[in-house]
């Protein structure tokens, strides 16, 4: 199964043979909604045009019009009816609210925001609700709500549909939170993240949605707080989450062909976050590039960064290199959007930097 | 729509009815009066919000309620636990702070819950409840086991955003949820008046395809009828409504509130002439021993200051208990 | 409320302003319809939301406005820019983001901005310019300068809470502020008539207290007649109202949707029926000369294909621009 | 002036004596408010309850009946009159968004948002409007904006209004962030903060209230950007913000009788950071302690670690060790709470231990 060839130490809860299946990131993500609402009748999608056509002046009562606004419902109001893939009014706390409200009391919610960008007209419904529940009254909550949402810049939609809030997420406490690189570990972790018996936040990186890759099958799931070493390595570790991933491993293999061992390692979910497969990745290279495209300031990287100087300093061979956009809204031009996002030619200058350092 | 007079609906509940919904009220009154006196010790922490004045609103609609039906709340969330059947020990260990409060000292006054009896927080974001409680409501529907849910808010809390999109959202969902606005006047220090801007509460709900009703919420009896109709239509699949109760609070907005948007005699006056448990009596006269609803009264002080004198006694959490229940592992 | 038939007002605006207004309306559907061939080319970066068949909305609506007062808009927003004024030029400059774009290809086409002309930007956070808009008449009524804003949203956008708080808020505290609904019955694919609850936007001012009137929002007249009341209001201190403008959508949500919630014959209906420009012919026939309405539509065509050239050609922004004018010095 | 004896290279904008008055710390930023309204009628203040006594059964409409949650705003309705003490309904994202919009069209609004925790309702006026006008319109757009809140625990007021969510508004490219640690700092502060032409964010840690300290009277500015060190010392930096300064300068006070020099270093503003005085101060002792408030993951404090174990790796001599509340919500117990915070007991336990450490 060539999507984890590499995993060490981590990830697979079956064993032997599985088959697998080519499809999308877009597609494993539907694929794993099914696979949920097929095993779980409390598995409910509520969120703005996940089928699309209620009302209106739509001719076909079967049809869905939408599916989501990138196509990542589709098909599932068809096979799972209007009860379970409940579409709203344009309304992100009732949404929210209303899947928190629904999730603490028995249901078990895989709510959409759409953008990730939204989270400010409504994040109080995780923030100081849902997250908060468990602790707040005493371990006697339980509040299996996934929240599913796009983030990432590189397609164009410019400063307000382009973030990657999920550093905001991380250091919100009660809560999970998920950032896939790939469609094999979207469909593991987004079964892993339903399943979850805490609110769980699922960031999927827009322009991953038609990358393809093997995808095993039916049940497939990945546990939360397991990274993935993508790519095995000696000399220097890249700590890469979400589309960055794939440019690291680009880097990796390019640097290959100079003799120049690289190791990529994807967390793949930020909280709970794997501290040993990171600590132990800095102890082997001792020399650190983190690829991270959330934030440049109080961001996922510097979380990452602040672990290994606390706990891997005696490891370091040399400073760690952040690699993240700058502390600005995401441009429009195409041209000052390439040169925001933390792509491979930064990764790649910073790890060439960073071997020569000490 | 006009403030309706209590009905004469005394008759259509049981003598034991009548009672529980006395004492219901009674303890309420207790709890929060000798609060107001706990509160001066500096004993307990943060800030409490004190139902009295309002407590035939609370039991008036949550005697319509089972426990598997769900309500949410607010931050003067006392009486909506004590209407729907928190436990008063537990809720006293707990505005102290303590190991053994319903929330194991974690919550506090602005987060007491108890989800076994169907009470979903008292909540400390104005607005907080209209959301969540259409999602208990959704998960009723869902289920098709005829609960339904009920969100408590204040005129303050009407002009939040979160309560008009889940009102919205409810009707669209067709959803059994009563949305119960206590209009008790003001926000903290602000008139209701001030900041509602069509001075209407109620006339709201037509906008977003919900029925409404205003009641007295010092008449247990006019809350009960208008409540016991909502709760009904939700249950049946008629879906979602709103009841605006109004309401006189006698305490400061908070504990330490100076009070000083009204005057002592405004307060002397509103609890003289709008005291639930009075206006309850008068109305069940003929119907119930007033020794009865004496002894009750009684009971009540003394549960209180059972629950108060343990409650000071009882154990902090242990420090262990610091990172308890963030996850449900960790 | 009822749905008005266009007044015959035309009467109350001179020849210039007629074709002023026509020449606007004609800017708008040529800029869009050109915009929807060359988004197939795959030049212009992200999301475009055409604004075809909704021209005599906002071009009714700022007929009545100066450049000193704002209108706030939404992710379907080249039509209001063009309406209040923005350069064609520098607008499509920004769709292709090109340095010498409105926002120097910053923002692109659901940022565009020009405050100098009043624009208070295109936005993407659907319910965004509500309460940005009664920000710039609490502005224009603390400054005492008879300045109204206008807040536009659609029909889906009227169910986001901002939008309620914005309204309640602007009669709290009385200012000129302007809420226009375009309900062109659909969100991105959910019809009006499901995500609204009580089915009718413009009914749900009156919950706030703000006094509201529908009208056909293809038809010039009929939106720069109500629109003329709101701003004198407005103007005159009598605080915010709102209108809804019913509309029809000729395009998909975005350029990409492949339009299945409705039929390929209701868009060729749509078009036929409800075209504001052929609307606006037939009520100034006899007043204006056809053919100098043909030679405003041939202008237009000349201004959008000369723009649409000159972006193309235009320089991208040169990369130390993009980390300037993240604050005032950086 | 004791206030700023310590400083170096920084803050003071007046020159020779200015006079002081004792004054607490609310106190310090009622005269900050009070002072840029008199010097600028463009300055607007906008919130819940402001004055309190807005309609309802007020006997006296003279009447300032709240003055703000804490009173910090008493008075100033009195002095400015109503055009300019705003009180608004309980709707944020109202008072956020419409100071926002009132800001870009020419006021000088100072909303309140009351307790920060609630910036889940409203965030989008700030994170996805003020933040990013100027960016996102080209530079065309100036939005003076601020926008003041209470953070912290210490008062036992629980999950939902005791948080310290300023990591997250520093991660928002387009805002300043303002975490003040004592009275003269909050009123130089404040008064910069109204004068800024960018938005900016105000935080003010309730547990320093009542706090007292000698505070220039008059017009007093301190720059954004410019850290503070309110101890020297050789042997160890402690940096800290907010609240934790003064938990930072008791330990320095406590371990300078042992002999240990303890350097604190308050960085006031958390957005533009003063860099170049983390560093230099890291530069000086090698060692650092980083005391923080706001979160156990993806926080200002670990933005600091990062920022030294990128440029201040070379002189370091230990790791670094963060002090930060646990990754949990804040507890009700006064116990716990007690626990939860970043208080001395902690702070100078770290210290001792990476004394010891190399
Ligand atoms: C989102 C939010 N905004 C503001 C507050 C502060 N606050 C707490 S109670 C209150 C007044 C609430 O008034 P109302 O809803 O009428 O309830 P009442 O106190 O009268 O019961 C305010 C403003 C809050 N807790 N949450
Ligand atoms: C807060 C927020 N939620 C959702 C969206 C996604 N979205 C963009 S446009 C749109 C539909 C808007 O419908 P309407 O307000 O009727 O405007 P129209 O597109 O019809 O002009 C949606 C859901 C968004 N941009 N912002
Ligand atoms: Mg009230
Ligand atoms: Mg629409």
């Amino acid at each position: 199964m060539t999507a984890t060839s590499t995993v060490k130490g981590t990830t697979m809860t079956q064993t032997g043979e599985q088959k697998t299946k080519r499809m999308s990131f877009r597609q494993a993500i539907n694929a794993a909604m099914a696979e949920a609402m097929r095993e779980d009748e409390k598995v409910v999608l509520i969120g703005e045009d996940l089928r699309g056509g209620n009302g209106g002046t739509n001719p076909d009562p079967t049809v869905e019009a939408f599916g989501g606004v990138f196509g990542v419902t589709g098909g599932l109001w068809t096979e799972f009816g209007g009860d379970r893939v409940i579409d709203t009014p344009i309304s992100e706390s009732a949404i929210l609210g209303a899947a928190a409200g629904a999730a603490v009391t028995g249901l078990r919610p895989v709510a959409e925001l759409m953008f990730m960008d939204f989270f400010g007209v409504c994040y109080d419904e995780i923030y100081n609700q849902a997250a908060k529940f468990r602790y707040m009254f005493g371990g006697k909550a339980t509040t299996p709500l996934t929240v599913r949402g796009i983030i990432g810049a590189g397609v164009g939609a410019a400063a307000q549909h382009s973030t990657s809030p999920y550093h905001l997420f991380t250091s919100t406490p009660g809560v999970k939170v998920v950032v896939p690189s790939n469609p094999a570990d979207a469909k593991g972790l987004l079964l892993a993240s339903i399943r979850d018996d805490d609110p769980v936040i699922f960031c999927e990186h827009k322009a991953l949605y038609d990358v393809k890759g093997d995808v095993p099958v039916g049940s497939y799931v990945i546990p939360l707080g397991k990274a993935n070493f993508t790519r095995r390595g000696t000399d220097v570790t890249i700590i890469a989450i979400g589309n960055p991933v794939n440019a690291a491993n680009k880097v990796a293999d390019k640097l290959k062909g100079e003799g120049i061992s690289v190791e990529v390692l994807d967390p793949r979910t930020t909280s709970p976050l794997d501290e040993e497969a990171v600590l132990q990745s800095v102890a082997d290279t001792g020399r650190v590039v983190i690829a991270d495209e959330s934030a440049a300031r109080c961001g996922f990287g510097h979380d990452l960064a602040a672990l290994i100087a606390q706990k891997g300093f005696h490891d370091l061979k040399a400073p760690i290199h952040l690699v993240t956009p700058p502390h600005s809204p995401v441009p429009f031009s195409h041209a000052l959007e390439q040169l925001w996002i933390p792509g491979a030619e930064r990764i790649e200058e910073a790890v060439r930097t960073v071997l020569k350092e000490d | 729509m006009t403030l309706s007079t209590a009905p004469a609906a005394a008759q259509d509940l049981s003598t034991d009815q009548l009672l529980e919904a006395y004492r219901r009220m009674a303890k309420i009154r207790k709890f929060e009066q000798r609060l107001h006196l706990e509160n001066q010790t500096g004993d307990i922490p943060g800030f409490i919000h004190l139902y009295a004045g309002e407590e035939a609103t609370a039991v008036g609609v949550c005697m319509n309620l089972k426990d598997t039906d769900y309500i949410g709340s607010t931050h003067r969330g006392h009486g909506h636990c004590i209407a729907k059947g928190c436990d008063i020990k537990g809720m006293m260990y707990e505005i102290f702070g303590k190991q053994d409060g319903l929330c194991h000292g974690k919550g506090g006054s602005m987060h007491i819950a108890d989800l076994s009896v169907g009470m979903l927080g008292a909540n400390g974001i104005v607005g907080g409840a209209p959301p969540l409680a259409t999602g208990a409501a959704l998960t009723a529907k869902y289920l098709g086991n005829h609960g339904v849910s009920v969100a408590f808010s204040g005129d303050g809390g009407s002009n939040q955003g979160t309560v008009f999109e889940a009102m919205n959202m409810a009707v669209v969902l067709n959803l059994p949820v009563v949305f119960v606005f206590e209009n008790n006047g003001f926000g903290e220090a602000s008139g209701a008046d001030y900041s509602v801007g069509s001075k209407d509460v109620a006339g709201r709900a037509a906008g977003f395809g919900l029925p409404a009703v205003k009641v007295d919420g010092t008449d247990f009896f006019a809350v009960y009828e208008a409540a016991k109709d909502a709760v009904a239509l939700g249950r049946s699949g008629g879906g979602p409504s709103v009841i605006e109760a109004k309401n006189y609070r006698w305490f400061g907005h908070f504990e330490g509130d100076a009070n000083l948007y009204r005057t002592k005699e405004q307060i002397e006056e509103i609890k003289r002439d709008h005291d639930p448990l009075k206006i309850f009596r008068s109305k069940v006269e003929g119907l119930i021993d007033m020794a009865e609803l004496d002894k009750i009264e009684q009971e009540a002080e003394q549960e209180v200051d059972e629950s108060v004198a343990e409650a000071r006694a009882a154990a902090e959490p242990t420090p262990d208990q610091l990172t308890v229940d963030v996850y449900k592992n960790y």
